[in-house]
C-alpha cells in the first residue's frame, strides 16, 4: 500500500528494565495495594495544549518530517474511521467499530513496531493496520460481512482481527514463545481493551509471559469503557498496575499522546526484543464515538464527559505542537487534508465495488484437507445453486 | 384486557420484570444489562427498578458470571445470566458442564442450581463472526442441563417465567433475529408447561420439526408447500432436552415422514437425536429416513454469505421433496 | 526385526519421540509433562532426549496451554498438547472451538493449525469425578476439528504420528482404561491411512460399531455372540469426525443391522449422528433400527457404580439381541 | 459427630485494613515489580523449634485448653489423613490425597471460621471438613468412590471438595455476593493450591472479589508443588503478591504456624464480614507426601528438601511449644495419641462397612425433576438389573 510510510526508525533510550526494586513497606498487609481512588500520573510528553514537555524516564526525538508522518497517519485514519462510519450508516458495511479518539494510542504502538515483531489486534485496531501495511479496505472487507479479514496475517506481521475478547493475548504469548525458539528478532505487542483485562485469558496470558519470560508487550487500551461499563466495573486500582501483581512492569501512558505512547512502547518492546520478558502499557484514553455503530452511548454515558475529552483530542494536540513549534505550515496540513479525502473516496469506491465472496469459498477453508463429508456438503451445495440458476435461466 | 402487541424481546423484558416481582431471590447479571438494558434492550429498565444489587453489570468474562452465578444459586437465588452472544458462552463451558450441570448430582440434590443461562442464538442479522452460533447441541448432550428455545413472544413471557421458576438449571435460547417480531400478548392466559413440544400447523403428508428462528422458516414452507399441493406438519419442539417425543411421535405416525429443520451445523446437530429417537420408535411407520436440514458443517460464514448457509424456505421444501420421493 | 510387544502407553510414547525426531518444529506442551512424564508416563522420558523447549511444562491453566498453543502453531510450530484428564479440557473449549477450529478458515488457509490436543478419556480406572468423560461429541459437532480415536498400541503408534503429520486440527482420544494393553507392534510396517475405519471381525448378523475402549468391549461381545450362535461384525470406527462411512455403509448392507456403543451419554452421542447417517443412506436396506448402547444421561457417576453405568458385553449382547429381534 | 470440638472464639484484633497507601516509587516502570528472587518475610507466631515470637502487625493470645485444642486438632487429622492412605494401599480407596504436612494451614484456617462463615475447599481440604464437622468417613466416601461428598455443604458450611481446579473460587465469590445481598453475617473462605493460581478463573474471582467488595477470603496452600511442577512454572513472583495487582492486599503466612495461620485468616475473615473486601492469605507449607496415592514423587524432587522440611513440621513444632512453655504434659499426648487410634480405627472399620451406592441413585439426583427420558433409562436399567437377579436367583 503506497499511503503508508516506512517506520520510523530510531536509536532506541538505554534499557530501563534494571534489577527489580521491591517495594514491600513494614507493614505487609498493605504493602502494595494501592488506593482505589488515587489517580497516578501518566508518561506525557505532549500536553493537551501541544506543549513539547519533558519526563524522566522517557524521552523522544524526533525530526519534523518524523513528527508530520505520525500526523498524516493519526490524520489519515481518523479520515478512514470517518468514512467507514458514514458507510456503514448508508447501509454498506453490517457494523463498524470506530478508533474515533484512540488515534494516538493505535498508531504510537504501531509505529514502535520494527518489522520483526508481531501484533494480535482485536477488533479495534485500524490504526495499527495502518501502521502494518493493511490496506483499509481489507478491514473495511470484515465488517461488510465479505470475510474475516483478508489481509496475510504472517506477510503483514499483523493477525487476525479477533472479536472473542481477549483471546488473542495468548495467542500473541504463544507466537511469542514460537520467536524464542526460532531464529526471531522481534517481539509480539498484543492489543485489548480495559474490559479485556477480567478475561481469565488475559490474565492467563500475564502467566505464561512472564513464566516463560515471553518477548511479549502488553497493550491496553483503556477507552474508560467495556460497551456501557465504565472502568469501574473491572478493576478496584489503575490497570496498568495489574502487572505487578503478577511480576512484571506496568506503566500508564498518556493514550491521546502520541509520542510518549510511542517513546514507551518502543521501550518495552526493545526489552522484550532482548530477553526481558512482558511489560503491560495502559494507554489511557477515551472512545469519543459509540461502542459501534450498533451501540447508543447516550443510555449510560454523560456529554459533558465527551467535552472534557474533546480537549483532549489526540490529533488537534499533536497539530498545535507542529504550528506551535514551527514544524509544519499551513500547506503541510492543506496537503494532508487533500491526501485524507483522496483516501476516503478510495475506501468509499472501493467499498461500493468490493465483489460478494463466492458461496464456495465457505466450504474451501475450514479445513486445509477438506473431509469426505464436506466435500459432499459442497457437491451438493453446487448443485442446489445451479437448480437456481438453472431456474433463473429458464423463467 | 390484557392483550397487547409486542415484540419477543419486550416479551421477555416483561417476563422478566414479573419473574422478579414474584421472587425477590431472582437476579439478573451479565456483561451491560445495567443502563444499557443489554445490547438487545431485554433487560431495559430493570435496573433502574431493581436496583444494581438485582440487575448486575458484571465484569466482562463470562467463566467469572456462570461460577459466581453457582455460588449465588448455592446461596438459594435465582440468577439469571446473560451471555451477550451465542459465540461468547464458550469461557463459561467449564462452569456449565461441570459445576451448572453436576452440581444438583454431586451434592446428592442438596445444593439447589436453579440458574437460567439466557442466550441469544441463531444468525440472519447480518453480524460479525461470534455472533450468529447455534450451539444448543453442545448442551443438549450435556446430561443436568436442560435445554429449551422459544420462537414466538407469546413463548418468550411465559417461557421465560416457567424457566426461572424451575428447579432445575435452564439453557434458555432466544431467537435473535425473532427479537423485533410482533404478536398479541395476554398476560392472563394459562401458560402451556414449559417441557411440552406444540403442534404449530396440521398436515397429512410431512412432518418438520423446528424450533426456535426456524419455526417461522418451517411454517412458510409449510405455507409455500401448500400451494404446491403437499400437506405439511409443523412442530415447535419448545423444548430441545429433554425432547417431547410424544408429539413427534404422533406426528411421524401419521405422516410417516419426518424433516428437522436448524441452524446449527447438521453433523451431531439436533437432528441427528431425533432421527435416531423417530427411527427407532416408528420404524415400520416411516415412509422415508428422517431427513435433516441444517447449517454446512463449516464455520459459519462472513455475513454475505449467511443467505447461503442458513437453512431456509427453498431448502426445507427441497427436503419436503426428497422425503415424498422415497 | 522391529516387533515387540508394548503397551497402549508406550506405544503413544514411541510414537510422540519418532515425529519428534522427524520434524524439530513438533513440541510438546501440558501439565507434569516433563520430569514426570505425563500422570500416564505418555511423554517419559522425552523432556530429558529433547529439552525443555520442546517438552514443555506449562503453568496450570487449559485456556493458556491452548492458547499458546495457537501462536505457536501460526508460528510455524506443530504443538502436540496434553490435557492431562478428559474433564479438564473444557476450561479450554473456547480456545479450541472459537481458535483452534476456525483459524484456518477465518484467515483463508494463511494460518496454520497444526495441533494435535491429546485426550485420555473414558472411564473405567475407578478414578473420582471428572476423570473419566468420553466428551467426543463436543469436538465432532464443531466444524474445523478433526476427531480420532485410537483403541490399540499399534494404531496409537501410528495414529499419533499421523496426527502429528495432518495440517488440521485434531483432537486425539486416548482409551485411558487401555493404556497398559500390549500387543506386537512393528515399527517398520506400514500404517494404514488416519481417517479409515478398520473392520476388526467379520460376522453377518448384525454389523456392531465401537471406537477407543469400547473397540475390545464390543470384540468381546461378538465373541459371546458366537457362542450363542450369533454372528456379529465389529468395525472400529478410528476416526469420529469425519466419519468414514464407506466402510460402515458397505458393512451395515450386508448384515441388515447396527448397533452403536460409546460411552458417551446417549443423548447427542456419536450413535445419534450414525444412526441418522445409516439410515438416511441404507434406508430399504435396514431390517433393524440402529441401535444405542451408550452411558446414560446422567453425569458420571462415582466409581463403585461405573460398571452399572457403562456400556458392556452384556448390554451390548442385550442390543444385538433386540436388533436381531426386530 | 462427637470427636470434633466447638470452634474456639475470640475477640478479634482491631480491624488492620485501614486506608490503603500507594507505594509508588518515583521510576514508573519499577513501580511494584518485585525481585523474582527475594523471598518476603512471612508472618510467624512460632518458630519451627516451636519458640513463641511476636510479630508487630499479628498477634494472639490464647489459653493453654485452646492451644492443646489446636495440637489435637492436627493430631487427630493427620492420624485420619495416615490411615486413609493405608486403606488405598490396601485397596479400599481408588485414590486418596494426603494433607500431610499441610495440617497447620488447614486447621488455622479451619479454626477462624464462624459459624456463619462458608467454606470452599479444593479435594484435599481433610483438615479443615474436620473444623467444620464432616465426619472423616464422608471424605473417604469420596475417595472410596461411593459419592462426590456425602455431607450437606449448607447445613455444614462446608461445600463440596471441587476437583477442577480453580472453579470453586468463583462459586466462593458467588456464594459472599449473596451474603451481601441477604441477611448473611460471615464470609467465605476459598481454599486453593499454589498451581491454580494460574487458572483463569481463580484471577477472575479476584476481579468480582474485588469490584463487589465481596467478603471473601482467598486462601491459597501454596505447598511449592502442582502435582509435578514447581511453583517457578507457575509465578514469577512471591503468590501473595499477586493480589496487590487487583488491588486488595496480600500476605504470606507460615503454613506451617497453626497459630500464625489462625491469627492472619481471623483477621481477614474479619475484615470481608465488615465490608471490607477480599484478601489473599498465601500460607507457605510444604506437600511433604506425594500429590496423590497415584505420584511418584522421587520422579521429581529430591529428598533432601523433604528433610529440610521435615525440620519444620507444623505438628512437631506446637508439641514443642506446648512443652517448652509448659501447657501440656506426656499425658496430655498420651491421651490424643489413644484419641488418635480409636479414631483411626472408627476409621478403618467405618470405611470396610461402607455400603456401596444404589445404582439406581445415579438417575435420581441428575435433576430436581427428573425428565421422561432419564426416567426410561432408569425404568429400562431397573429392569434390566433385575433381569440378572432373575437369572442369578434362577441359577
Ligand atoms: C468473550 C466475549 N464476551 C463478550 C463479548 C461482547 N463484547 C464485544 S466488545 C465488548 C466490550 C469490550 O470492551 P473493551 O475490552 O474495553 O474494548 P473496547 O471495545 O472498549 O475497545 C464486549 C462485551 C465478546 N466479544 N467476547
Ligand atoms: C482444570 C484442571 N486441570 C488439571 C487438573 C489435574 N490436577 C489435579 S491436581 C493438580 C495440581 C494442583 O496443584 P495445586 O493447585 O498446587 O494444588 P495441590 O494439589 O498442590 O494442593 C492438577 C494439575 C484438574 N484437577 N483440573
Ligand atoms: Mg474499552
Ligand atoms: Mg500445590
Amino acid at each position: 500500500m503506497s499511503e503508508v510510510p516506512e517506520p520510523v526508525h530510531h536509536g532506541f533510550e538505554p534499557n530501563p528494565f534494571g534489577p527489580h526494586h521491591d517495594p514491600i513497606s513494614s507493614d505487609p498487609i498493605h504493602a502494595d495495594v494501592a488506593s482505589p481512588v488515587e489517580q497516578p500520573e501518566l508518561v506525557q510528553l505532549l500536553t493537551p495544549e501541544g506543549e513539547r514537555v519533558e519526563h524522566p524516564d522517557y524521552s523522544i526525538d524526533l525530526s519534523a518530517e518524523e513528527v508530520q508522518a505520525l500526523y498524516r497517519d493519526l490524520a489519515l485514519v481518523r479520515r478512514v474511521d470517518v468514512e467507514a462510519t458514514a458507510l456503514q450508516r448508508q447501509g454498506e458495511l453490517g457494523i463498524w467499530a470506530s478508533l474515533l479518539g484512540q488515534e494516538a494510542a493505535q498508531i504510537g504502538a504501531g509505529r514502535a513496531l520494527l518489522p520483526d515483531d508481531m501484533a494480535f489486534p482485536t477488533y479495534r485496531e485500524h490504526g495499527v493496520a495502518w501502521c502494518r501495511g493493511i490496506d483499509p479496505l481489507s478491514i473495511i472487507g470484515l465488517f461488510r460481512g465479505c470475510d474475516s479479514g483478508s489481509w496475510d496475517p504472517i506477510e503483514s506481521k499483523f493477525s487476525l482481527y479477533t472479536i472473542v475478547i481477549g483471546a488473542q493475548t495468548l495467542h500473541a504469548v504463544g507466537y511469542a514463545m514460537g520467536m524464542q525458539r526460532d531464529e526471531g528478532q522481534g517481539a509480539c505487542l498484543a492489543f485489548f481493551g480495559d474490559g479485556a483485562t477480567s478475561q481469565g485469558d488475559v490474565n492467563e496470558a500475564f502467566i505464561f509471559a512472564a513464566v516463560f519470560d515471553a518477548p511479549v508487550v502488553f497493550f491496553c487500551q483503556n477507552n474508560q469503557y467495556a460497551i456501557s461499563e465504565p472502568i469501574e466495573k473491572q478493576t478496584r486500582i489503575p490497570l496498568y498496575r495489574r502487572a505487578s501483581g503478577f511480576g512484571f512492569p506496568g506503566i500508564r501512558v498518556d493514550g491521546n499522546d502520541v509520542l510518549a505512547v510511542l517513546a514507551v512502547t518502543r521501550r518495552a518492546l526493545e526489552a522484550a526484543r532482548s530477553g526481558q520478558g512482558p511489560t503491560l502499557i495502559e494507554a489511557y484514553t477515551y472512545r469519543m464515538g459509540a461502542h459501534t455503530t450498533s451501540d447508543d452511548p447516550s443510555r449510560y454515558r454523560l456529554a459533558s464527559e465527551m467535552e472534557a475529552w474533546k480537549l483532549k483530542d489526540p490529533i488537534e494536540r499533536l497539530k498545535a505542537y507542529l504550528v506551535r513549534s514551527g514544524q509544519a505550515d499551513a500547506a503541510f496540513f492543506d496537503a494532508i487534508q487533500a491526501e485524507s479525502d483522496e483516501l476516503a473516496a478510495r475506501v468509499r469506491s472501493g467499498t461500493m465495488e468490493m465483489p460478494d465472496p463466492d458461496p464456495v469459498s465457505m466450504f474451501e477453508n475450514t479445513y486445509a484437507e477438506i473431509t469426505p463429508y464436506l466435500e459432499e456438503q459442497r457437491d451438493t451445495f453446487l448443485a442446489y445453486q445451479a437448480g437456481f440458476s438453472d431456474q433463473d435461466s429458464h423463467a | 384486557m390484557s392483550t397487547s402487541p409486542v415484540t419477543l424481546g419486550k416479551a421477555l423484558n416483561m417476563g422478566l420484570r414479573k419473574a422478579m416481582e414474584d421472587d425477590a431471590k431472582v437476579l439478573l447479571m451479565g456483561e451491560d444489562i445495567g443502563k444499557l438494558g443489554g445490547v438487545f434492550r431485554v433487560t431495559d429498565g430493570l435496573q433502574k427498578d431493581f436496583g444494581e444489587d438485582r440487575v448486575i453489570d458484571t465484569p466482562l468474562a463470562e467463566s467469572g458470571i456462570l461460577g459466581t452465578a453457582v455460588g449465588l444459586a448455592m446461596r438459594g437465588f435465582r440468577p439469571v445470566v446473560e451471555i451477550q452472544f451465542d459465540g461468547f458462552v464458550y469461557p463459561a463451558y467449564d462452569q456449565i458442564v461441570c459445576q451448572v450441570a453436576k452440581l444438583h448430582a454431586r451434592s446428592r440434590g442438596r445444593l439447589p442450581m436453579s440458574i437460567v443461562i439466557r442466550i441469544p442464538f441463531g444468525g440472519g442479522i447480518g453480524a460479525v463472526e461470534h455472533h450468529s452460533e447455534s450451539p444448543e447441541a453442545y448442551f443438549a448432550h450435556t446430561a443436568g442441563l436442560k435445554v429449551v428455545a422459544c420462537s414466538n413472544p407469546v413463548d418468550a413471557y411465559w417461557m421465560i417465567q416457567q424457566a426461572i421458576a424451575h428447579p432445575d438449571p435452564i439453557v434458555f435460547f432466544e431467537p435473535k433475529r425473532r427479537y423485533w417480531e410482533k404478536a398479541e400478548l395476554d398476560t392472563e392466559a394459562t401458560p402451556e408447561p414449559l417441557f411440552a413440544s406444540r403442534l404449530v400447523r396440521e398436515g397429512s403428508q410431512v412432518t418438520v420439526l423446528a424450533y426456535g428462528p426456524m419455526v417461522k422458516t418451517a411454517l412458510q414452507a409449510a405455507s409455500a408447500a401448500e400451494e404446491e399441493g403437499i400437506s405439511v406438519e409443523v412442530l415447535d419442539l419448545r423444548t430441545i432436552s429433554p425432547l417431547d417425543m410424544g408429539p413427534v411421535l404422533a406426528s411421524v405416525r401419521r405422516t410417516g415422514r419426518c424433516v428437522v429443520v436448524h441452524e446449527a451445523p447438521s453433523n451431531l446437530g439436533l437432528g441427528a437425536e431425533l432421527s435416531a429417537r423417530i427411527t427407532e420408535a416408528c420404524f415400520y411407520e416411516l415412509e422415508a429416513p428422517v431427513l435433516r436440514v441444517g447449517g454446512y458443517d463449516t464455520p459459519y460464514p462472513p455475513s454475505k454469505l449467511e443467505e447461503d448457509y442458513l437453512p431456509d424456505l427453498d431448502r426445507v421444501l427441497e427436503a419436503v421433496d426428497r422425503s415424498l420421493a422415497f
